[in-house]
């Protein structure tokens, strides 16, 4: 049986209510909202709208119930041991703020870092500014198509690092982090006291990921690009690893006993939530990650590579396409990035538009990786769920025009 | 409903606060705070040949926290810490709605209608997990 | 004429859905959401669900026209300069740790920080953090009603005194910082070089503010307790006292070029907004404040007080019952503290629960203040526009319920 | 609809690029990134008695940049500053939905397809954007 798009489709209320046909290219930006997103965070704000952890009556205590299911769905979607592993954020970037700024406090001058040039600014600009601690930021190199280099692993690894942050799946090639170059990283990683975190942002609008399996330490993603809210991020920590962070950001709810002189913080999770949450975003995202849960992943990925490969033979049949990222399907999400001849990506990209498709033009947040390819920007084109071989034909179409028109 | 909850008898054993104060001298101690409410327990132990001989319980609380502490008070001394730890695991069954335990301690009974109410189970077991951190430590 | 609640009340979806009669008298830790909110909301993530700034497809441009007129909303509720001037944040805390944060890379030791104790602790803890670095901490001291006492400001500020923050209004005792004393704290903070910032969480409920007449240099806010949705806050800041931070959080969107080695920064609004924004609730943030701006604040402020009059009258009738705040009912906000004889505040909102009346009991996030009065815990009683004489008559019929049951 | 921007007047305005490159000696520069794109201006110019003599550019960027900053090398040359600041209010007059002044150079008429395009004023802007800091300097 093959993937139904049409029935999925009828469940975003994005494409159910589209006047003029729009191909949507773009979910890796953010992906479109699932109903069952609305549904929970209407109803929530509706019947059960009220500060959470703080109160007793019976909106409070509803709140407060629904934000901790919310907390179990997550750890479902990523096997996590139990749900004080989960930490709610406002998105991915805090996340991984969180961890550089909470891990800061016990960084000393001559640690080390370890990233790649194939990182999100969001999973490099956090431990690059670690640099103010004299902290020593070392990055992988990349290979001539932009996936990271990881024979470089053993050279780059100091003795003093601290942690290791990694892409699980790049947001411009691409290219998926195999789960053997995890292994090796962890097992690298243990050998030097040294935790792991993985940038989950692109790799999770794919369907549920395992942790523990994984064998990382710390694992970050927002709501918005798997068909939840925005407003919405998570961090899950090991247990360990969460237990020895101080907290990064402080206030309401974090705390044990506040005196003048000092203040005694909560356990996790609630150590790293001050403040009032994102308590109906969060609903949100538990429900979307309960319909996720439940999908049939297998006929998906075969859907989305079928037309990954209807894409790329597309793409090579047009003169002067150039592209990045893995050549092996199997290797890479459905997240393409290619320059048309030397056009301008923001040209191309407003030509698409024209032509009713949307995807992205401009260095994708990523300029190390860019610059590792010897270009400024790129045009990105990024399939989901719910995408279909119309759009890609409609891309590729919109392609050929934008060659003719800006020549 | 909630009245339910606030009945003679757990008022009554709030009020008695059975083993209240401190010892001389112990053998174990904790003090546990509910962040949320400012609510604070501490509990003193004395162990002697297997068995808890003694319990202090100073409680800083709302009625349903000063009632659970006052019945470590009344019934502790006696047990073994085998015996507080499937008491604690009684405690908590009921709590999240099962039905109490035949050998447990009767007078959890009276805290039955505070299942319903998740935010107030941290106030019944409060005295409960000092009393198990003392035990640990 | 007067205020009509149940106009306003049709306009409130959680009003509209109530099955069992509640008196709901907790706004003052979350606010009941407005219909504006939700629809904004709604059509957006329907209609212009598009990640914001790094696109110019046709929903990209949309959501960042939307995001952006969001911003220019919050800057006429708060009287801004400009909308430059308008940093969105996940939440009132994180708006103050967001300004502790990108302070503290500038502070010495020996720097001071001048709080009082009346504040909620994410408006202390952020600045107790800042101990680790060598920055004293100051505090004002509070009066016997719990009110911050101002004519210990002399003594309290320091030369090194970098920065004051002080609440707008006491989220327990309900207390307004008057605006002769918000014009005392800054001309004294101007004499010495410091910068200040108010905390207006509770403020913002009660209408519009005015930045530029304050005079101060930083005001921080949530969405969830002005009608708003959850997930979003604001942090005012006057363009030079933006301009001097550098950001709290790094990542994408805020970043002018990117090397290994170093990284530019983008100007204010956009270095303090790494990642994707909390887009949607930026967008129900914005209707829900333009929506206030239409309202006649005068009537409202006159029903507020006629209800809080009542509410004062009838406590005061009850045996045992304790209040504390400002006796003057212009001094303050519809948000009161209260004891009820020894009784846990906890017990007492049961009760008051099981009567279909929701308060809240606890420490409010505030302890200092509490400890201040002798107290442990209060239960609080805060009013909103959407509040009626039922309301407050259910609660002292309730109040008097739990000093029976309690007894 | 879209592809109005992209005329052959515009196309080949890009093409041209009047002023490319640099200058021996200069009396004021100014570099300017858009942080969102990784596009890059930089603009070079030679003063003398009150107006811009010389001006050369350096741009990478998209054709609306390029086509932007080749009309700046095309018509700076002989312009007061006063007159640069005249222009580059029109042309924000002209994005923002306006009519184009009569007085303006009549070639940002091309740039008017643009307007509906907010996310491309700025690439439209960035040259201009340079010019005036170089002249601020
Ligand atoms: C006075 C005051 N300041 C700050 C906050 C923090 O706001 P939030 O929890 O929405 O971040 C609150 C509310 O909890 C408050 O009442
Ligand atoms: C790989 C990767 N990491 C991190 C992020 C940051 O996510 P967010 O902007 O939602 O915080 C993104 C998305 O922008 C991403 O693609």
């Amino acid at each position: 049986m093959s993937w139904d798009v049409s029935a999925v489709r009828r469940q975003f209320p994005f494409y159910a209510n589209l006047e003029h046909p729009l191909h949507y290219l773009d979910s890796a930006a953010t992906a479109q909202m699932h109903a069952a997103a609305f549904e929970a965070m209407g109803a929530h704000d509706i019947h059960a709208r009220s500060n959470v952890l703080r109160g007793n009556h019976r909106l409070a205590e509803a709140a407060t119930l629904a934000y901790e299911a919310a907390r179990a769905s997550v750890a479902r979607f990523l096997n996590a041991s139990a749900a004080e592993e989960i930490v709610f954020t406002s998105g991915c970037t805090a996340a991984i703020n969180l961890v550089a700024g909470a891990l800061a406090h016990s960084l000393q001058a001559g640690d080390e870092i370890l990233v790649s040039l194939a990182e999100h600014h969001s999973n490099f600009l956090p431990w690059q500014r670690l640099r103010e601690r004299g902290v020593l930021l070392r990055a992988l190199p990349l290979d001539a198509v932009g996936c990271i280099d990881f024979s470089r692993l053993e050279v780059q690894l100091g003795n003093r690092c601290r942690l290791i942050a990694l892409t699980h799946a790049s947001n411009v090639t691409g290219a998926l982090t195999s789960a053997a170059d995890i292994a090796a990283v962890v097992a690298a990683a243990r050998a030097v006291g040294a935790r792991v975190l993985l940038d989950g942002a692109q790799r999770v609008q794919h369907g549920p990921v395992d942790v523990r399996q994984l064998g990382v330490d710390f694992y970050a993603f927002s709501g918005h690009k798997c068909f939840g809210p925005t407003g919405i991020g998570v961090l899950w920590g090991r247990r360990e690893a969460l237990a020895e962070l101080p907290p990064f950001m402080t206030g309401g709810g974090m705390v044990g006993r506040v005196a003048i002189d000092e203040s005694s913080w909560a356990e996790p999770p609630r150590r790293f939530e001050a403040g009032t949450p994102p308590i109906a975003q969060a609903v949100g995202l538990g429900a979307v990650l309960e319909w996720m849960l439940a999908l049939p992943w297998e006929r998906i990925r075969a859907h989305e590579e079928a037309l990954l490969l209807r894409l790329l033979a597309g793409l090579m049949a047009i003169p002067g396409v150039a592209l990045f990222g893995p050549a092996n399907a199997a290797d890479r999400l459905p997240v393409i990035a290619l320059r048309l001849a030397t056009h301008h990506s923001h040209d191309v990209c407003q030509v698409l538009d024209s032509r009713g498709v949307a995807v992205r033009g401009g260095h994708h947040c990523a300029q190390l990786l860019h610059r590792a390819l010897g270009v400024e920007e790129t045009v990105r084109a990024s399939l989901a769920l719910y995408s279909d071989a119309d759009d890609v034909d409609a891309l590729l179409a919109a392609l050929h025009e934008a060659a003719r028109v800006l020549a | 409903m909630n009245e339910a909850i606030y009945q003679q008898a757990l008022k009554d054993l709030a009020q008695a606060a059975h083993g209240a104060g401190r010892l001389a001298g112990h053998d174990g101690e904790a003090l546990r705070d509910n962040p949320l409410c400012g609510d604070r327990v501490r509990i003193e132990i004395v162990r002697n040949a297997g068995l808890i001989t003694a319990l202090a319980q100073e409680t800083r609380g709302c009625l349903l926290a000063r009632a659970s502490a006052s019945l470590l008070g009344l019934r502790v001394p006696g047990q073994t810490p085998e015996q507080i730890a499937a008491v604690a695991r009684a405690l908590r069954e009921m709590l999240n709605g099962g039905e109490l335990a035949a050998d447990a301690w009767p007078e959890w009974a009276m805290f039955q209608p505070v299942r319903g109410h998740r935010s107030r189970h941290g106030c019944v077991l409060l005295p409960l997990e000092a009393l198990l951190q003392a035990l640990a430590a």
